[in-house]
């Protein structure tokens, strides 16, 4: 049984047990030891992913229940390598350059990638928590991993009052949903819910489940426990963020589809509604707080809030179209905020890093393929067809409609074309005003290479959105058994 | 009056919870404020947890708040590790100053 | 043949317009004036093989427009009324191309000028041989185009320019009454084929139908329509105000277009049009108390005008009145033949003041004219040959034409043809009285030009004097020689099916049959008219002065045309640009912009500032939003799930 | 080869987008002279092989031509299917005839980033004979709204003084009503199953009561891309600010899209809808028409002043497309492509003398046949086109509009037909302003008349206007088939439903 | 059974009044010790319910550990207390009302278990407690955590390395010109290197 539960997890225990060994190796060589180390932890993560990608998995639920492996989880646990291999590739030169130059760096990033795995495979309340929390712990501290920069260690002093806030809701949520079924195993918290026929439904269970979906929709940065968003995103390292509007945003979503579609199907009804809600607002802060931004990161930040609102439209209708238009969207937006993230890292003038928005001015003129794949991924945000982004949308607007959220869906497309203005803000700057001083060149073949590769996924993604589309509907489908 | 059952461990639990929360959000003067308060709210946790269990007659609660205890702890250790970088980098730990980043 | 007439000034355009600075100005004026030779030629030929021979036909070329029901081609339909005005379009226009060889002599714009002299003839053709309405809208729209053409045709003028465009614009309002009437036709009859109509006519005449939301006698609703269009081309009553304004252009235009040819459209449209408006009396009706309010208005403002070519366009104004009445009262061939008969005398008036003013440098203003009969002889004896065809004296043209369309009036023996008939008799004494008054302040009395115009007063040259003469023999002897086919005893030969008229309206039939006193009447006041324009400004000079100062209203009455160019102004004209102003600035910008894009801009950007400044910094305020974000939803669910 | 006839044409243009991207190189004046001559001979292949649509379309039948289809999103039903129709494929000549003009027109006069401004125009063109070519509802609208971007660009950056704003109001404007759009393409997808134009158009099935919104979801953003009143404030700011090329595709092709979406779709798939919205279609029509037409009097920007004129001619259109008979729809269609030629001259027009003098303002010019009598000539001519002269493609478009409205409803004919006065008086008045008076500004004296290159680019629409003019039938004829089967589908549904109300919209939801 | 209510109401209404002291102490030194009563007291309350081993970590744990660390950063950092900002009292009544509701919901949450579940639903219970004169509180946790637990167990294991690990990176600093012990390099000395030997002539001093 065990060696069953350990070959579950495989991927899971070759990650961890990588990272510790690169630990190891960190302490005994030292600082200087960073580049190799983090070149280890990609390779790692490339491995972890092959792991999961290649051999057959097939659905098991493994350690007693408490986690379960699925074809959801494991498309989402990819996405989340994805993320965090590119952070980790797109940071090897800023920590270099930003006295950041410590090995514990991606170390820590591939526990936090753990500890988002864990997320997305948890079945039972308890390992949720607890891969909840080795997550964040980790962001926690590569938040504040610029020791020396005041706004980096207030970023992480934000993130994790904040952080220990929302995981003191989400508990207790989880002892109320605890105690009013008698599990913490979510199939075992199904089940009461099928016994009960879904009409005697205790308010404890709905108090509970507020709190813990409060609990994530912190983790995903939904309105309104979104506060944190901004302030850490223009704070944290800029390869942190990178790393933070894509990774954890992955595990947290998906944790959260996991947790209201599995243990709390049969409440649909209650948590729909707090989800319109979020999802609701999350749309509107979302547009409107970034259009007075002047700073990229911060900028980037009400735009992922605004992007998971779109996200979250999907999970509100509850059904399978919207679970894979949720699992569509953010393959896209992974791959757009890469991009538009290794962008923002190339923003160097005189060998120091700039955020204002402003310094994009005449970007097109100065460094055109830059300012190419830029305009390509804020249209792409704004859902433009033909760019990858708009597929996005139109998977969770169609999911919407279906489920006859016609009030999301208006709104979704109203508060699309008002975030529209702030992402042409951005192509106005770099095309129609005249060049700032240039960015410093060259940007380096790893950039490059993720500005390509992302550019091209957004680009043209719509001349075959036939494999993403249709593996990322087979993963939703297995979360609807039957 | 002198039974005493589930309800009163757990209004116990909410109302701490509820001071953890007013500590967040109450307090003006320093984050270790703060943290002590997420402490409180996780001791609420722990309490209902425990009542649950006992009540419930499961064991699952217990261990489940001692996993929670577990992690505060460690939680506890990152939070003051962050407080004490930032500290040395503001020179202050008050929860007003706490705002260079904003809008 | 047909074709060929109508090609040939298609060609001489193109030639002199295109080509015009390749191959010179003299080139250019010979093609054209060649080519239009012999298209008047070729009409005269095609004159006696269709009105004489009668041999009507028409030629069908190739599909024009095709949209379902909606079908017409361009063809040509030559019958006795076209050939008729064949016969004026190009025998006038090819008269008015070599006098303006010599009057545009020194133009440096020549070959311009000539192409669009062509341009028109053209168009006019066109119109005149039109088988179908639309072929005759494009007619009807394009002399109106060359009519903008050539009154701009000097552009640096700035009146000339306001006056093009004033002719275009006012003849488009009387467009869009064609093109409703056209529609109208179509949604009726099915077709816009005249031969498809009329034979349709009869079926249809009691045909009721909405025309914005007014229920109505279908015909009579459609003729008023079409009418309104021949309002505004014929230059009639309300819509007449861009005919004066139309003098800016060069004289010989004025002589071809706004004489001759394109202002008569609108009463060859009616006679063309006869088989529909005998079975509209109403519309016949309004066509006969318009012809003779126009008649008459027109000849009051002429009494007074000063410029030489406005007197004479009034007076064109006046006699296409008279036309018009003839039509409302059934009289088509009385009204046509006075078209024909008044494109001689008319062309020639025009082309004579043409020469005054040539012969004056350019001088238009009658005031500081007089006392070179002497000088211009011929001019002078030609313009009173066309000024007593005018005034209806036998026996020159006009004499035959005006006379048969009033006795026909009379003879209409209804309360709207005794209106036509009194108020044209009027017309006719203050016709003969203007002319009269235009010849003796031009010609007479002492010169009131600078020394210096006076030494350059002298005849026009031969080029000039040949149109003017050829003009004069068929202002003389047209009358005479058409009376019978046009009116008289062979007139129903000579028409053949071009015209129709029901038995019982057939006015010209019951003209030949009036009281004795009516032929006499006309010829009465013409005379005593002349009379008084002798008494005015030949024995008594200063008695006009004295005169208008009696009846001073009455005078500044007709000296303003009777304010009509006011009342569009105030009315239309500045209104239009004012309410343009304010929906561009008060509607677009302040109400449509402001309340849409820029204030929703405006206010998202507010917004924005607002939802920005909630995010303070402050970790507690953050702490705080999130609490009331649990406890808001908490709430709710006590709320809406209390009791579950 | 032509079973993908349209896909090449669509995408020829992105051939050339690729050979200047990847193989031209060199110094800033190499690149914009190899760009410009790629660009030139793109579009003018792409122009060549278009008219093998011209000659292989076969006339007299409404079903669609040259259709291909291959597998898009099979888990959707999306398939990637084009072909055309006798409405659709006139359309798809005119983006390709104006592309190379437009490409010529700015040859000289854009004279910054030239390698951008051709790889915009021509992703340009592949998205507009997209949109004309799609038949399943989701590639048109990929390619309807992909349009916003390369016009974005060209308008901000080629631009005039505003043209930020300009760019930006553009942008949003249209992108606003079409995202409402998006919504309604949806809820038909669940209603019916398929995204497949053919099968909707010819027999779509929607309850009564949700034609009414999903038509007003359509309407806005039909509406504003044609725009009507009262959201056509976007385009005069759009036309003045974008440089004279992009105010020609503009006003040739994008406005055109908007009446191509009522023609396509609001009727066929929503008659019941569309017949109970047609008194609110033709008084915004109305207004439009009259409206603009006295704003335009008042303009003093004569770029302004063709663009408010543009917004009165495309309420002929909507007025024609709701009449719901031959000659109205026929009438609608043509007169789009005359516009689209007319006003594309127009916009030319203005560039010659922009280009010269570099301002737009009415009162810095005068008396210009002086200096410039061919381009008088060309000018004159289009103004008349413009105004509706018979002989000239205005006329005939115009006209059969009003046709079609006389029969639907004499009030609306005879308000329209007041608008043939105004534009007459507008356009008159802007002519005599910039071409006839004295020529007394000092720095028009030396001004030069047209050069072969700018003969050249009127040439073709100089032949195509008065073609359209004289012998309309050989277009007339391509449509007439299609828009008689239209209108007969129409009837037929109309006769079959009991009808909607106003009520209906709120109740049943 | 009095005993026990009596017990609970004491522990439960220090460990209240702690808390409030905890939140609205002005020296921070006077929270630590608050929370530390507090700390106490919940001890008491899950011995009260028979959780004697969470009973014992909280003590150990918490107070011995945690309370302590807090207190020591509180000494270390010297924070002055004295300034007490505006702006508290204003946040006051609102935040007292929305307290005052969560509490009130929170407490009826409490409430309406008891009256919706009479029965606990002890099918479901995973981990049944055994009778408490079979095996006690600690060694029935132990039993599960090492085997049922065992995932839950390492990935603690993990959050704690991650916890030492974070706070190492962020708060350890080598200082330059501070002398360290290098203990490989004293052990790896020879005695080649460390010994140099003289020869030094004799009568003529160094």
């Amino acid at each position: 049984m065990i060696s069953a539960d350990l070959m579950a997890v495989l991927p899971e225990l070759f990650l961890a047990c990588a990272a510790i060994g690169l630990l190891m190796l960190g302490v005994f060589r030292g600082n200087s030891a960073t580049q190799l180390v983090s070149t280890l932890s990609v390779v790692t993560l490339i491995v972890t992913f092959a792991l999961i990608a290649l051999p057959p998995r097939p659905e098991t639920v493994a350690f007693g229940g408490l986690l379960t492996m699925d074809g959801f989880g494991d498309f989402m646990k990819l996405l989340v390598l994805i993320g965090s291999g590119v952070s980790i590739v797109m940071a090897q030169r800023y920590i270099q350059r930003e006295d950041m130059n410590r090995f514990e760096f991606p170390v820590l990033m591939l526990f936090a990638t753990l500890g988002m795995m864990a997320m997305i495979s948890a079945n039972d309340l308890i390992s949720l928590y607890m891969g909840l929390e080795l997550q964040s712990l980790s962001l926690y501290v590569v938040a504040a991993f610029r020791r020396d920069n005041l706004r980096s260690s207030e970023a992480g002093l934000k993130y994790f009052v904040l952080g220990a806030l929302s995981s003191g809701m989400l508990l207790y949520g989880s002892s109320m949903i605890y105690g009013f079924t008698g599990t913490t195993n979510f199939d075992g918290i199904a089940q009461t819910f099928a016994a009960s026929a879904g009409n005697d439904i205790p308010i404890g269970l709905i108090v509970g489940l507020v709190f813990l979906c409060a609990g994530l929709a912190f983790k995903v940065s939904a309105v309104p426990f979104h506060m944190w968003t901004p302030d850490v995103y223009e704070g944290a390292p800029t390869p942190v963020t990178a790393f933070f509007a894509t990774a954890p945003k992955i595990a947290a979503m998906a944790l959260f589809i996991r947790v209201l579609m599995e243990p709390f199907g049969g409440l649909i009804d209650q948590w729909q509604q707090i989800v319109f809600f979020v999802s609701a607002a999350s749309m509107i802060l979302g547009a409107f707080a970034a259009i007075n931004q002047s700073n990229i990161k911060r900028l980037m930040a009400y735009s992922s809030i605004g992007h998971i609102g779109y996200a979250l439209i999907g999970l509100a209708s509850g059904t399978e179209q919207g679970i894979s238009g949720i699992v569509i969207y953010l393959t896209i937006y992974v791959f757009m905020n890469l991009g538009t993230f290794a962008c923002i890292l190339c923003m160097r003038q005189k060998d120091r890093m700039v955020e204002g928005i402003d310094d994009l001015k005449g970007l097109s003129k100065t460094q055109p393929m830059m300012a190419l794949a830029l305009a390509i991924f804020m249209f792409s945000m704004a859902g433009i067809p033909p760019l990858a982004g708009f597929f996005g949308k139109l998977y969770i607007f169609l999911a919407a409609i279906e489920a006859q959220l016609y009030i999301l869906a208006v709104l979704g497309v109203l508060t699309s074309v008002v975030g529209a203005f702030y992402y042409l803000r951005i192509i106005k700057l770099m095309y129609f005003d005249e060049p700032a001083e240039s960015f410093d060149r060259p940007i380096g073949r790893e950039m490059t290479a993720v500005l390509i590769i992302t550019g091209v996924f957004t680009l043209l993604f719509f001349v075959a959105p036939g494999p993403v589309v249709d593996s990322a509907a087979a993963a939703a489908a297995t979360l609807f058994p039957g | 009056m002198f039974e005493i059952g589930l309800e009163h461990y757990l209004t116990v639990a909410a109302i701490l919870f509820t001071l953890g929360i007013f500590g967040i959000f109450l307090n003006r003067k320093n984050v270790i404020i703060i943290l002590m308060s997420i402490e409180l709210m996780l001791l609420a946790v722990n309490i209902n947890l425990v009542a649950f269990s006992t009540h419930l007659g499961d064991l699952l609660g217990q261990i489940f708040a001692m996993f929670v205890l577990t992690v505060a702890a460690a939680e506890a250790a990152i939070g003051l590790a962050i407080l004490v970088v930032y500290f040395r980098n503001r020179g202050s730990i008050a929860v007003e100053d706490i705002n260079m980043m904003k809008g | 043949m047909d074709v060929v007439i109508v090609g040939l000034p298609l060609a001489g355009a193109i030639i002199a317009g295109l080509f015009g600075r390749t191959i010179g100005d003299r080139a250019s004026q010979i093609v054209t004036c060649a080519f239009m030779l012999l298209a008047a030629g070729l009409s005269v030929a095609v004159f006696f093989d269709v009105a004489i021979g009668g041999n009507a036909r028409t030629t069908e070329l190739f599909t024009w427009i095709n949209s379902g029901d909606f079908e017409l081609s361009w063809a040509l339909r030559v019958d006795t009324l076209t050939a008729v005005m064949l016969i004026v379009v190009n025998g006038v226009s090819s008269m008015v191309h070599v006098y303006s060889v010599g009057y545009m002599s020194h133009d440096k714009h020549r070959p311009r000028f000539f192409a669009y002299l062509s341009l028109f003839t053209f168009f006019m053709l066109m119109l005149v041989t039109a088988d179908n309405f639309v072929q005759m809208f494009f007619g009807w729209e394009g002399v109106g185009l060359a009519s903008y053409l050539l009154i701009g045709f000097w552009y640096e003028k700035p009146s000339a320019c306001a006056a093009a465009i004033k002719a275009f614009l006012v003849n488009r309002v009387g467009d869009i009454g064609f093109a409703l009437g056209i529609m109208g036709a179509f949604v009726l009859f099915g077709a816009v084929g005249f031969d498809q109509v009329f034979s349709a006519v009869e079926s249809q005449k009691d045909a009721q139908f909405a025309f914005i939301g007014i229920e109505g006698h279908a015909l009579t609703i459609i003729c008023i329509l079409l009418f309104v269009g021949a309002m505004g081309k014929s230059a009639q009553l309300g819509l007449h105000t861009w005919l004066p304004d139309a003098m800016e252009g060069p004289t010989p235009v004025s002589a071809l277009i706004h004489a001759a040819t394109m202002v008569t459209a609108g009463v060859f449209m009616l006679a063309r049009l006869s088989p529909m408006f005998e079975y509209a009396p109403t519309a016949l009706e309004l066509v006969t108390y318009i012809g003779a309010g126009t008649a008459f208005f027109a000849a009051t403002v002429g009494l007074t005008q000063t410029d030489i070519k406005r007197v004479i366009a009034y007076s064109t104004c006046s006699q296409l009145g008279y036309m018009f009445f003839a039509l409302g009262v059934s009289a088509y061939g009385g009204a046509i033949f006075h078209l024909f008969t008044h494109a001689f005398f008319k062309a020639l008036l025009f082309l004579g003041a043409g020469s005054v003013i040539h012969a004056m440098s350019n001088e238009q203003d009658m005031r500081n004219m007089g006392g070179i009969y002497k000088l211009i002889p011929a001019t002078y004896g030609l313009m009173w040959i066309g000024s007593l065809a005018l005034a209806g004296i036998w026996p020159f043209a006009g004499y035959f034409s005006k006379d048969l369309v009033l006795e026909a009036a009379y003879a209409d023996h209804s309360a709207h043809g005794g209106f036509a008939f009194w108020l044209g008799i009027a017309a006719a004494f203050m016709t003969a009285f203007y002319s009269w008054r235009l010849l003796f302040m031009t010609f007479h009395g002492k010169p009131r030009a600078s020394k210096e115009v006076m030494s350059h007063v002298h005849e026009s040259p031969m080029v000039m004097m040949i149109p003017l003469i050829v003009l004069a023999v068929g202002a003389v002897f047209s009358g005479l020689l058409g009376y019978n086919y046009f009116v008289g005893d062979l007139r129903v030969e000579f028409w053949g099916e071009a015209l129709f008229v029901l038995p019982e309206n057939d006015t010209i039939e019951a003209a030949h049959h009036v009281p004795g006193w009516v032929p006499w009447l006309p010829f009465v006041v013409a005379v005593s008219g002349i009379g008084l324009a002798w008494l005015f400004y030949v024995a008594k000079p200063d008695l006009p002065q004295t005169f208008a100062n009696a009846v001073r209203p009455l005078y500044l009455f007709s000296f303003n045309k009777w304010y009509f160019d006011e009342l569009y102004d105030a009315l239309f004209v500045r209104p239009a640009m004012a309410l343009g102003r304010k929906l561009w600035k008060a509607g677009d910008g302040a109400i449509i912009d402001g309340f849409g894009p820029d204030g929703v801009a405006e206010s998202t950007r507010n917004l924005a500032q607002r939802i920005s400044a909630l995010q303070t910094g402050y970790v507690y305020h953050y702490a705080f939003v999130m609490l009331i974000g649990v406890v808001g939803l908490v709430t709710w669910y006590f709320l809406t799930q209390a009791g579950v | 080869m032509t079973d993908q006839m349209l896909s090449i044409i669509t995408f020829l243009p992105l051939v050339g987008v690729f050979f200047i991207l990847v193989f031209i190189r060199g110094d800033e004046e190499a690149v914009a002279r190899n760009s410009r001559y790629t660009a030139l001979w793109t579009s003018l292949v792409t122009f060549a092989v278009s008219l093998t649509l011209w000659f292989g379309f076969e006339r007299g039948t409404p079903e669609f031509q040259f259709v291909e289809e291959y597998n898009w999103i099979p888990s959707l039903g999306l398939t990637y299917r084009m072909g055309v129709d006798g409405i659709s494929v006139l359309f798809v000549l005119l983006s390709t005839l104006l592309t190379p003009l437009c490409i010529l027109a700015s040859w000289d006069s854009v004279k910054t980033r030239v390698r951008e401004y051709m790889v915009a125009f021509l992703a340009l063109e592949t998205l507009m004979v997209g949109m004309f070519c799609a038949l399943d509802f989701m590639l048109f609208y990929v390619f309807f709204e992909g349009v916003l971007i390369p016009m974005f660009l060209i308008i901000g950056i080629w631009g005039g003084a505003r043209r930020v704003y300009a760019a930006f109001k553009f942008f949003l404007y249209t992108l606003l009503g079409s995202v409402l759009m998006l919504l309604a393409i949806m809820a038909i997808y669940f209603q019916t199953g398929t995204m497949d134009i053919v099968t909707l158009v010819s027999n779509a099935q929607i309850p009564g009561n949700m034609q009414l919104w999903l038509w007003l979801a359509f309407f806005a953003s039909f509406a504003v891309k044609v725009p009507m009143w009262p959201v056509h404030t976007w385009l005069p700011d759009a036309h003045v600010e974008a440089p004279t090329a992009g105010s020609v595709i503009l006003a040739g092709v994008l406005l055109k899209m908007g009446a191509y979406g009522f023609l396509r779709f609001s009727l066929p798939i929503m008659p019941e809808a569309s017949a109970y919205f047609t008194p609110l279609v033709f008084t915004l029509s109305i207004i439009a028409v009259i409206y603009t037409s006295l704003v335009a009097l008042a303009q003093e920007d004569m770029k302004k002043l063709i663009a408010y004129s543009s917004v009165a001619h495309m309420g002929f259109v909507t007025i024609g497309i709701f009449t719901m008979n031959q000659q109205g729809i026929e009438g609608a269609i043509f007169q789009m492509l005359s516009h689209g030629i007319v006003s594309g001259a127009l916009f030319l027009c203005v560039g010659v003398i922009y280009d010269r003098m570099h301002t737009r303002e009415i009162d810095r010019y005068g008396g210009l046949v002086e200096r410039m009598p061919a381009y008088s000539v060309i000018f004159i001519v289009f103004t008349l086109a413009s105004v509706g002269l018979p002989g000239t493609g205005g006329f005939v478009g115009e006209f059969l509009v009003l046709v079609g409205a006389f029969q639907a409803n004499t009030l609306v004919a005879l308000l329209a037909a007041s608008g043939m006065v105004l534009g007459a008086a507008y356009m008159l008045y802007l002519y005599r302003r910039v071409i006839f008076g004295r020529l007394t500004k000092e720095d028009l004296m030396t001004i030069l008349d047209m050069n072969w290159r700018e003969k050249a680019v009127f040439a073709p629409l100089l032949v195509i206007v008065l073609w359209m003019g004289i012998y309309p039938v050989s277009f007339l004829d391509v449509m007439s088939a299609s828009v008689s089967n239209l209108i007969e589908n129409y009837n037929a549904t109309l006769a079959a439903s009991d009808g909607v109300s106003l009520a209906s919209l709120w109740s049943d939801k | 059974m009095i005993v026990q209510a009596l017990a609970f109401y004491l522990f439960a209404a220090v460990t209240v009044a702690a808390g409030v002291m905890v939140v609205s102490a002005r020296n921070p030194v006077h929270s630590v010790l608050f929370l530390i009563l507090a700390f106490f007291n919940a001890a008491g309350l899950f011995v009260l319910m028979g959780a004697e081993f969470l009973a014992m970590i909280l003590v150990v744990v918490y107070v011995g550990a945690v309370a302590v660390l807090f207190l020591f950063v509180v000494m270390m950092l010297d924070i002055n207390y004295a300034a007490m900002r505006q702006g508290f009292l204003q946040y006051l009544p609102v935040g007292a009302l929305i307290g005052l509701v969560l509490v009130v919901e929170l407490a009826l949450v409490g409430f309406s278990w008891v009256a919706s579940s009479p029965d606990a639903p002890a099918s479901l219970a995973g981990v049944p407690i055994p009778p408490i004169d079979e095996v006690h509180n600690t060694k029935a946790i132990g039993q599960v955590v090492y085997t049922k637990f065992a995932y839950l167990f390492q990935m603690a294991g993990l959050v704690l390395l991650v916890a030492m690990v974070g706070a190492i990176v962020l708060t350890l600093r080598q200082r330059e010109g501070v002398r360290r012990q290098s203990i490989s390099a004293q052990v790896s000395r020879t005695r080649e290197e460390a010994v140099e030997i003289k020869q030094v002539p004799t009568r003529s001093g160094v």
